[in-house]
């Protein structure tokens, strides 16, 4: 109990978000109805959030929930239902060989954990003081050394905007 | 590892994350929990990303990375979705192991 | 900082022209109901930006804070990328299933536009982000244009594969890139380069997240073990895209890849070696997973095409085997082995371009492109398969086609690296590639057509795009100079000897 | 009469036969009769000009040698060696002079006795083309100053006598004769190629007086004497397949199919005795042990031979026997080192079998003739045990026969009888000398069952009654042209032509002209000297010819007693010793023997070898075996490719693993990004492990 | 010395003008089918005269080999010229030919070879303009083989003839055509890609001083390879006797061994011999498999002659193995056209055994074997084409008696049977006695076991005429016309050609005494005099 009595009150806090992930996460994976899975994905967008905001990138956490759970989500629960008949509800997607995968999955969580463990990270004393907001900072990087990568994510978008758009609009019968 | 936060706990947790979804694309049949398998690697990458730019005190480039990752995340669903659309439309299904007519 | 900015932005003309083209293509589309108006803008708008790729030519510099380099380089993809683009436009022209498309051939002109932006992009990102960035916008436009026939339950469902695959490959290497970036503390391929140059990295978290960045790229580059999707994208994309991602998209793939390791991990500042070899930082011991990945590559994309009856699934493996070879360049870690990929890749331009046109005028007139289709084709349309011929056996290697030119300065510089027995793989590879594409050869020339024997005719404009891929097949092969030297001095990389 | 001339009268000697040749050759159906008087009356030139050769050589050049000599390819200056070239040439000595009388003369007459005999053939013509072109190789190996020149005339003899032999090639028996000898004589002939690379590899030079210089000189090949021994013993071999040796004497028996004329010129007269002539020629470097062994071959050779004659009853076979056992003889005489003897054998010989054979030649034509009357197409007109009373028919013929028969027996005053008298004096004095008495033995026993398988023909076919009086009645002599080289060949059988005295020929002119050579070898592996010999053979001359004629007579009597007055029936001998009749009769089975070793032998493996190259070679770099139809049932589409387009060990192993890799090309994107997923680790884990 | 027409050199006349024949070919129409046959037939008889001419002006004591001085005809300009970029060195390559003693003969018997094979297509009828444009083709290949002296260039006419060659084979072939000209492409192909790496091996070893700048550069050219003091100290095939040498040694060995063809590596032989048509036939063994010992003794003996000498023994025994192996596969066949093909690989057994002798008559011998194998084998498969031709069998069993049946064709028959059975007094004899002289003289045991060969080619050679040629006519071919004029035309001169040669050989054999006793003595000087002389 010594252990658990040194815990700070952030470090409760990351553990919860942890578990809120992690389980989510599962359920998003293992679930058996699609429905829940994608309600079950919003709670790990959530969890990431929180953890962002624990590493003091608020921003992040502002624009991921914003972005994934207003938009991504929202785009794949359109999607479900698009794609699900109403009379015959194919929600309960299936698994495939469940049992491989497992064991790669489960290799590769162990291995990365392995590394990650090893590794002698470069870690000079957390920021006990963080800046109050990243959002400023953040603006100026995106109008300076961003520039580039910003703009081109601007095509990028623009790119995804009129593709999309050419690939899931129904044709007209070709006469 | 201490019990006390630090680096590898962030760590951990996108490894995990990025296995679970790994796990996802390997075994979900609905072609839309794929992509959901495929957001989960995304943002266990984007986890990596700030924890090491916060314990690094690395930089902003962590932060910066998570965004652009987030706004490639967002297309990259879009256009995902668009092409699942399409699939469902000319196949009847999104099972992605019953899209297999192209192969030796 | 702006005036930095301000004098970077013109050094972007080319990539300004060519979201230019993008927007006015849009336009173009909305306006004009004649769609050739749009094929004319675009190519329009890559004729000015091979114009300014010119003008960057003898530029050596980093722009954006480092973002983006352009140099000799980037520069020499940026010619290989944007003559692909134009001939592909020309394909376009006459593709039945390019044409058939007729409402959505403004946006098949603009992805076409975006995706050779994201290339140029590719060859020049110097930044870790930019060149997740750059190739997420190809790759987001090439998901696109494989299903761009999306009637075609293959074409669609070549689009869900590569879209599937990429996300995931990108994933990968996205996870791959964090974890350099949490070792180096920067996405900046120079800083990267210093701190791995003072050996200031754990090994084995390098290694992973190298692994995983290299799965990206050889996802781009179509290497074994993560070239699945290749095959059947290729097979189900209209093939004027498979030719252009065959080629530019590899091109680009390679150009980024090539960067990547000698910016990256080379440790220039060892000087024992001979001239044009370089060292590697310490502790990176991906030469060996390259060389493993180059092996595996051509043996099995040879392999494998064996075994192919649709022709454009047969040139996806030989394209994969292909990317094998330009491998066995990378591995010489040096100068002399940078200048033969980049040398092949001139060549591979025209031939292999050469062989998917054959493909698409064959599959145009008998609408199949299966490779029964090509029996007595000799007779039939003797040019054709005159050319497909020539095609093939330039990209079997063997003289005195632009083939061999390739080859041989590939195998050059492996021997001059003492890498002899990866070098005799490399042959032995050419010897069984000469299996599959003499089965084309067979059905052209040595059987008879089974259906119709009819004289297969074809316009001019067919027959003008076929001469300007085969005239250089064949000369290259003859007089190599000149494109020798422009891929010699185009090895050159800011900010690397 | 110069030098000069008589080596250029020689040149025509050569030539006239080949210009009777390409004469015949290209324009023969276009001569008149074909052109046999052109080739008769060349050869009867040659004669000419060999007969005033001979006179010269003998009368104004005894004991010079004449010689001519051409550079033929000129290799320049070799390093290590020097200048290096072959010359090639002529040489004249005795025994050339006589050679060339003896090759004309013999000739000349079975171009005369040929045609009566072809007349009506098929390829008349051509036969007298390749008549020609045989004493042109013929004359050539008697004229040749070297080895490769022998060589070459040594082959090109094979060759002509290959097709005389098949001239009637319709007839398989007569293609089979034919390719069995010049296969049989080419492992002689490989055997005589080996020897005079031994020689060229030492000396750089084919000519013989160079090389018996060098060896005279103290330059042994390899400097070791055992290879002197084995390049005489080796050059021997040539004259084993020529003159038909044990044990390479199965050919001549079979090359009695050929025409019996070309049997009498080639396979009895000339190029049969080419052997000796060569061991005569390469006498000088022959040593002790390589003697020895000659002389051994030789009465082996005669022995069995000579008892295979007996149980023979075609009479060409017969004949053919006793010349393998008469060229055993000369081998004998020349190994024992009765060198002049034993070439003497071979001239009178020539004389006396070519005219044995001419006479057979008339009795079958006869025979043949009065068949063909008959219309009867069965009997076999060459069995002994179908004729008899010939001679009251055909006198000519039988009084020349019996002169041979004579002859050949060794009976006084017959040229054979000095020839033969000589060679087993030599073997005798062989035997006091070395110990060897085997040889003597044999020599002696073979006079008396020559004697009696002589006689044996003689009575059969033409004394007693005929078989058939029907046919009797249609026999008649041979024509003139026949005839009279039978006369003439009779004549030459008696002692006057070489000698004045009938019971020894060493006063006589051949004795002079022909002397035994100084011998080249070192002395310490030399044979007895020719004075140690002469010493020696003095001593046993009157016990020689003793012996010789007693067994001689015993033979005749025998064979007067068995099958004239048939006190003795060969039947029933026959019948009582059922396993030695059968093997003779068989010929000691050698032609079984042969058939069942070196010949299946050669062409059972050369199955093997072939199956094994279409299969397992050509399997194992084309995977074209047993696998691949092991695979292919797993695809059908393996062996279409495998068989249509792409084949060998990289096509199979490349097929195999294509299909291996194929297969996890599913078409399901999951698998592919398993796939990627095990890549990674491997790659990862890869340097974990090295 | 030099000889031009029209400032062009007679060499470059010689490899360059099928190509004009050939575009001329492809421009004419595709009806006139005559008109093609009299352009390549001018071709050949062209190429004929160069050759004459050629024969005529070569001067006989010039040794060549490695000394560019000596070498006759020569052209030499530069090709290729790639200045040098930072630090990638300048790429040179010359247009260089010459002949010498070795390549000479081999030229004229190209030229030959060529001219009897255009007759011998006369007859051809499908695809007409296809056909001799490859056929033209093929010929340039061959021709530039021949008298290349740069190796870039060598290696580039090498892999020209391929193609044609296959296309040759798999069009206008037998019913398994398909099969045997895939297999001969492969099997060359992966031959000359393993000459390839030894060849740009060589490259990256060797630098001359170019006089013109001073500047030392890698170079192909064949001459200066020959040269040790050529090979850069430290460079991978620098020194003597190393590793590297012999594996690259081994290399250009495999590659030319493919085409000479030697055991194990033949078996592509018989098939492409059976299944290519009678001209191509007479191409294959009366040229392409001169290249791989022409090959081996311009290229991989004098630039290797320390592994050369090293392995002198292993390829005097795979001659050995080819010889009586060929020898006794010939004996089994049933096909005529494949006992021909087996009896190649046998008599390039000689040629090997003669070449590894080391000696100037074993070098001459092999010369001199492979231009009488060329002349010989061509007469062969011209035989067999005609008996093809009129009756659509090669079966041996299937004739017997053709000799009354058809005389002149006999008579020629009898000159090509007994020429390669090596009787004296035709060509094939002189050759194979010289080789085997040469040979004892350096392996002396391996030699004699060589001459089982010579029972045994006759002993196949005399069945095979015997079940063809003698015995009684069946039947069915009681109305075979004997040879007609064409056929004469492309045989006689042959039949002239090996009885000239077999009664008076010097003067081919003076054509390449002086290159044959040089580069003895090259390879013996420059590799292992020690090793030998144990």
């Amino acid at each position: 109990m010594s252990i658990l009595t040194d815990l700070t009150t952030t470090d409760i806090v990351f553990y919860v978000f942890a578990v809120v992930v992690i389980l989510s996460a599962a359920v998003v994976v293992f679930s058996k109805n699609i429905i829940h899975s994608a309600f079950s994905l919003m709670f790990t967008f959530f969890g990431v959030a929180g953890l962002y905001v624990l590493l003091n990138a608020d921003f992040i956490a502002v624009t991921q929930v914003l972005v994934y759970v207003g938009g991504i989500l929202v785009l794949l629960l359109f999607g479900v239902m698009l794609t699900t008949r109403v009379v015959d509800i194919d929600t309960k997607a299936g698994t495939l060989h469940a049992i491989p995968a497992s064991i790669l999955a489960a290799l590769l969580v162990g291995t990365l954990c392995g590394v990650f463990w090893i590794t002698d990270w470069v870690t000079p004393a957390p920021k006990s003081a963080a800046p109050a907001s990243t959002a400023s900072t953040i603006g100026q990087m995106l109008m300076t050394t961003y520039l580039l990568p910003f703009e081109v994510a601007s095509v990028v978008l623009l790119v995804a905007m009129i593709g999309a758009a050419m690939i899931a609009r129904r044709e007209k019968k070709r006469t | 590892m201490t019990i006390h936060l630090s680096l590898v706990h962030f760590l951990f947790v996108s490894a995990v994350l990025f296995s679970l979804g790994v796990y996802a694309v390997l075994t979900r049949r609905n072609a839309i929990m794929v992509l959901m398998g495929i957001e989960l690697i995304l943002n266990s990458a984007n986890i990596n990303f700030i924890a090491f730019g916060h314990y690094g005190a690395l930089s902003i480039d962590g932060q910066m990375a998570a965004i652009f990752v987030i706004i490639l995340a967002a297309c990259e669903a879009a256009v995902a979705l668009a092409i699942v659309l399409n699939i469902f439309q000319q196949f009847n299904t999104v099972n992605v192991d019953d899209v297999d007519a192209l192969r030796d | 900082m702006l005036q930095l900015i301000l004098q970077s932005i013109g050094y972007i003309r080319p990539e300004t022209a060519l979201v230019f083209t993008l927007l006015s293509a849009i336009v173009a589309d909305l306006v004009f109901k004649r769609k050739a108006i749009v094929a004319g803008i675009v190519l329009g708008g890559f004729a000015a930006v091979a114009y300014y790729v010119v003008d960057e030519i003898g530029v050596n510099l980093s722009i954006f804070s480092n973002m983006l380099a352009v140099d000799p380089f980037a520069v020499y993809f940026k010619f290989v990328v944007v003559t692909a683009s134009i001939i592909i436009v020309l394909f376009s022209l006459s593709s039945n299933e390019v044409l058939s498309s007729t409402r959505r051939i403004g946006e098949y002109y603009a992805l076409l536009v975006a995706m050779t932006t994201g290339m140029f992009f590719m060859v020049g990102a110097s930044n870790l982000l930019m060149m997740y960035l750059s190739l997420e916008l190809t790759s987001i436009s090439s998901y696109l244009l494989a299903g761009f026939t999306k009637e075609a339950p293959d074409s669609a469902e070549a689009s869900l594969k590569y879209v599937i695959y990429g996300a995931l490959s990108s994933g990968f290497m996205l996870y791959g890139i964090s974890i350099i970036y949490g070792l180096t503390g920067s996405l900046d391929l120079y800083s990267i380069n210093q701190v791995l140059t003072q050996g200031g990295a754990g090994r084995l978290a390098l290694l992973f997240g190298g692994v995983l960045a290299i799965a990206g790229f050889g996802y781009k580059i179509s290497a074994v073990p993560f070239h699945f999707w290749t095959p059947d994208v290729y097979e189900g994309a209209p093939v004027t895209i498979t030719a252009f991602l065959s080629v530019a998209s590899k091109a680009a793939g390679f150009a980024m890849l090539m960067r990547f390791l000698k910016v990256g991990f080379a440790d220039l500042t060892v000087a024992t070696l001979p001239a044009g070899l370089w060292a590697t930082v310490k502790g990176f011991e991906l030469t060996n997973v390259l060389i493993i990945i180059a092996v595996l590559t051509m043996t099995l994309g040879n392999l494998v095409a064996i075994w192919q009856d649709n022709v454009k699934r047969l040139l996806a493996y030989s394209s994969i085997a292909h990317a094998g070879y330009m491998l066995l360049g990378l591995v010489v870690l040096g100068n002399d082995g940078y200048a033969a990929t980049m040398i092949y890749f001139v060549v591979y331009l025209f031939m292999n371009l050469g062989a998917f046109y054959v493909v698409m005028l064959v599959a145009n007139k008998t609408g199949s492109e299966d490779i029964q289709a090509y029996k007595g084709l000799g007779s039939r349309s003797p040019l054709l398969a005159v050319a497909m011929a020539i095609f093939l056996v330039s990209l079997t290697g063997l003289p005195p086609t632009a083939g061999f030119i390739g080859k041989l300065y590939l195998f050059a510089a492996l021997i001059r690296a003492k890498l002899i027995w990866l070098a005799i793989v490399g042959v032995l590879n050419s010897v069984i590639s000469l299996y599959y594409y003499v089965r084309i050869f067979r059905n052209m020339f040595l059987r008879d057509s089974e259906g119709s024997a009819e004289p297969l005719t074809f316009d001019a404009m067919s027959i003008v795009v076929l001469l300007v891929l085969l005239v250089p097949t064949l000369a290259l092969g003859l007089y190599f100079g000149p494109l020798v030297t422009f891929a010699q001095n185009s090895v050159a990389m800011f900010g690397v000897r | 009469m110069n030098q000069e001339l008589i080596l250029q009268l020689s040149a025509a000697v050569l030539f006239l036969p080949l210009a009777s040749f390409l004469l015949i050759i290209f324009f023969g159906k276009r001569l008149p009769r074909q052109g046999d008087a052109i080739g008769t009356s060349m050869l009867g030139l040659a004669l000419l000009a060999s007969v005033v050769i001979l006179l010269a050589k003998l009368l104004l050049f005894h004991d010079e040698v004449l010689d001519f000599t051409f550079t033929w390819v000129d290799f320049k200056s070799v390093a290590g060696i020097g200048p290096l070239k072959i010359d090639l040439g002529i040489m004249i000595d005795n025994i050339t002079a006589i050679m060339l009388v003896v090759v004309t003369l013999i000739s000349f007459l079975v171009h005369l006795f040929s045609t009566a005999y072809m007349s009506g053939d098929v390829r008349y013509s051509r036969y007298f083309a390749y008549l020609g072109f045989f004493s042109f190789s013929m004359l050539g190996i008697v004229l040749t100053n070297n080895f490769f020149l022998m060589y070459v005339f040594w082959e090109l003899v094979g060759i002509s006598s290959y097709l005389l032999i098949g001239h009637w090639y319709e007839k398989k028996s007569a293609a089979d004769a034919s390719k069995k000898a010049f296969i049989v004589n080419r492992v002689g002939d490989v055997g005589m190629f080996i020897g005079i690379n031994i020689l060229w590899a030492n000396y750089h030079t084919f000519t013989f007086e160079k090389i018996f210089a060098a060896i005279a000189g103290g330059q042994i090949p390899y400097d070791s004497n055992p290879w002197l021994t084995a390049a005489g013993i080796l050059i021997f071999c040539g004259a084993i397949g020529k003159s038909a040796q044990f044990p390479l004497h199965v050919w001549l028996p079979d090359a009695m199919e050929g025409p019996t004329p070309v049997s009498a010129l080639i396979h009895a007269a000339t190029m049969v005795a080419a052997g000796v002539y060569l061991v005569a020629r390469t006498f000088p470097m022959m040593t002790a042990d390589a003697l020895v062994f000659i002389a051994y071959v030789g009465a082996i050779t005669a022995f069995i031979s000579a008892t295979i004659a007996i149980a023979q009853n075609d009479i060409k076979k017969v004949l053919a026997y006793s010349t393998i056992s008469q060229l055993g003889y000369m081998v004998l005489g020349l190994g024992v080192g009765a060198y002049t003897a034993g070439f003497f054998h071979l001239v009178t010989h020539a004389a006396f079998k070519a005219g044995l054979f001419l006479g057979s030649g008339s009795v079958i034509h006869a025979m043949h003739n009065a068949l063909h009357h008959q219309g009867d197409h069965h009997t076999d007109a060459q069995d002994l045990r179908n004729m008899g009373g010939l001679r009251k028919k055909m006198p000519v013929t039988f009084w020349a026969f019996l002169v041979y028969t004579l002859a050949i027996c060794g009976v006084p005053l017959t040229s054979g009888f000095l020839s033969k008298d000589e060679i087993l004096a030599g073997s005798l004095a062989f035997g006091k000398l070395t110990g060897q008495t085997l040889i003597p033995v044999i020599g002696f026993l073979v006079a008396g069952l020559t004697a009696f398988y002589m006689f044996r023909i003689v009575i059969l076919a033409f004394l007693g009654d005929h078989k058939d009086p029907a046919r009797f009645e249609h026999l008649h002599e041979s024509p003139k042209a026949m005839t009279i080289p039978l006369v003439v060949l009779a004549c030459l059988s008696f002692f006057a032509f070489y000698s004045f005295n009938p019971f020894g020929a060493s006063s006589g002119w051949f004795f002079h002209a022909v002397e035994r050579p100084m011998t080249a070898v070192p002395n310490a592996v030399a044979a007895a000297s020719a004075e140690e010999f002469e010493g020696v053979l003095h001593e046993s001359h009157v016990t020689a010819m003793m012996l010789s004629l007693s067994v001689a007579g015993l033979g005749i009597l025998l064979a007067y007693v068995t099958y004239y007055w048939k006190k003795i029936s060969a039947e029933k001998v026959a019948k009582a010793l059922p396993p030695v009749h059968a093997f003779l009769l068989n010929k000691w089975y050698f032609d079984e023997l042969y058939g069942a070793t070196a010949v299946a032998g050669t062409v059972g493996f050369s199955r093997v070898l072939a199956w094994f190259d279409s299969k397992i070679i050509d399997g194992i770099v084309n995977g074209a075996g047993s696998a691949t139809r092991l695979v292919s049932f797993a695809s059908g589409k393996f062996d279409s490719i495998v068989v249509d387009g792409a084949v060998n060990l990289v096509a199979y192993l490349a097929g195999f693993f294509g299909l291996l890799f194929r297969k996890i090309q599913t078409g399901k994107v999951q698998t592919y990004i398993a796939f990627v997923l095990v890549g990674v680790m491997v790659f990862f884990f890869i340097y974990r492990i090295v | 010395m030099s000889f031009t027409i029209l400032n062009v050199g007679i060499l470059t006349w010689m490899t360059f003008l099928p190509i004009v024949g050939m575009v001329v070919v492809l421009l004419l129409p595709k009806t006139n089918k005559g008109a093609m046959r009299w352009t390549a037939l001018a071709v050949t008889v062209f190429q004929v005269v160069l050759a004459g001419l050629i024969y005529a002006n070569f001067n006989r004591g010039m040794t060549g080999i490695n000394s560019a001085e000596t070498m006759q005809f020569k052209e030499l300009f530069s090709w290729i010229d790639i200045k040098s970029v930072a630090w990638f060195g300048r790429i040179h390559i010359d247009y260089f030919v010459g002949i010498d003693g070795i390549s000479a003969p081999m030229v004229l018997l190209t030229a030959l070879i060529s001219f009897v094979a255009v007759i011998a297509s006369w007859n051809i009828e499908k695809a007409v303009k296809g056909y001799f444009a490859l056929f033209l083709l093929l010929d340039t290949g061959m021709m530039g083989v021949f008298v290349a002296l740069d190796f870039f260039l060598f290696y580039v006419f090498w892999e020209v003839m391929l193609l044609p060659m296959y296309f040759l084979i798999g069009v206008w072939g037998g019913p398994r055509r398909e099969y045997a000209a895939i297999k001969f492409f492969i099997y060359t192909l992966f031959g000359s890609v393993l000459m390839l790496l030894a060849l740009l091996a060589l490259y990256f070893s060797v630098t001359v001083v170019d006089p013109a700048t001073g500047e030392k550069l890698h170079t192909f050219n064949m001459l200066a390879m020959m040269n040790p003091a050529n090979f850069e100290p430290g460079s991978i095939l620098s020194g003597l006797n190393t590793y590297w040498r012999y594996v690259a040694y081994i290399a250009l060995f495999i590659g030319f061994a493919i085409k000479v063809p030697l055991f194990p590596f033949h078996t592509w032989l018989p098939d492409a011999h059976v299944e290519a048509p009678t001209a191509i036939s007479v191409i294959l063994a009366g040229v392409l498999l001169k290249m791989g010992t022409y090959g081996l003794m311009r290229v991989a003996f004098p630039i290797f002659p320390d592994a050369a000498m090293y392995y002198l023994y292993p390829l005097a025994f795979i001659g050995f193995i080819n010889i009586v192996y060929g020898a006794l596969c010939a004996m089994a066949q049933k096909d005529f056209k494949k006992l021909i093909a087996y009896s190649s690989i046998s008599h390039m057994g000689i040629v090997i055994l003669g070449m590894t002798a080391m000696n100037t008559q074993g070098m001459m011998g092999a010369v001199f074997q492979m231009f009488n194998h060329g002349t010989i084998t061509a007469m062969l498969f011209l035989i067999v084409g005609v008996i093809y031709d009129r009756s659509h069998t090669r079966g041996l069993d299937d004739f017997g008696g053709l000799m009354n049946q058809m005389p002149k064709y006999s008579a020629i028959m009898v000159i090509a049977f007994f020429a390669a059975l090596g009787l004296p007094g035709l060509s094939g004899f002189i050759s194979e006695a010289f080789s085997f002289l040469g040979a004892f003289q350096t392996f002396r045991w391996l030699a004699v076991a060589s001459t089982l060969g010579i029972i045994l080619t006759a002993a196949y050679m005399l069945w095979t005429l015997q079940r063809v040629f003698l015995g009684t006519l069946p039947d069915k071919w009681k109305e075979l016309p004997d040879i007609n004029g064409r056929e004469l035309v492309a045989l006689v001169p042959l039949a002239i050609i090996v009885i000239i040669l077999g009664i008076y050989p010097a003067p081919m054999l003076n054509m390449m005494n002086a290159s044959a006793n040089y580069l003895v003595d090259f390879v013996r000087g420059g590799g292992g005099l020690t090793l030998l002389g144990k």
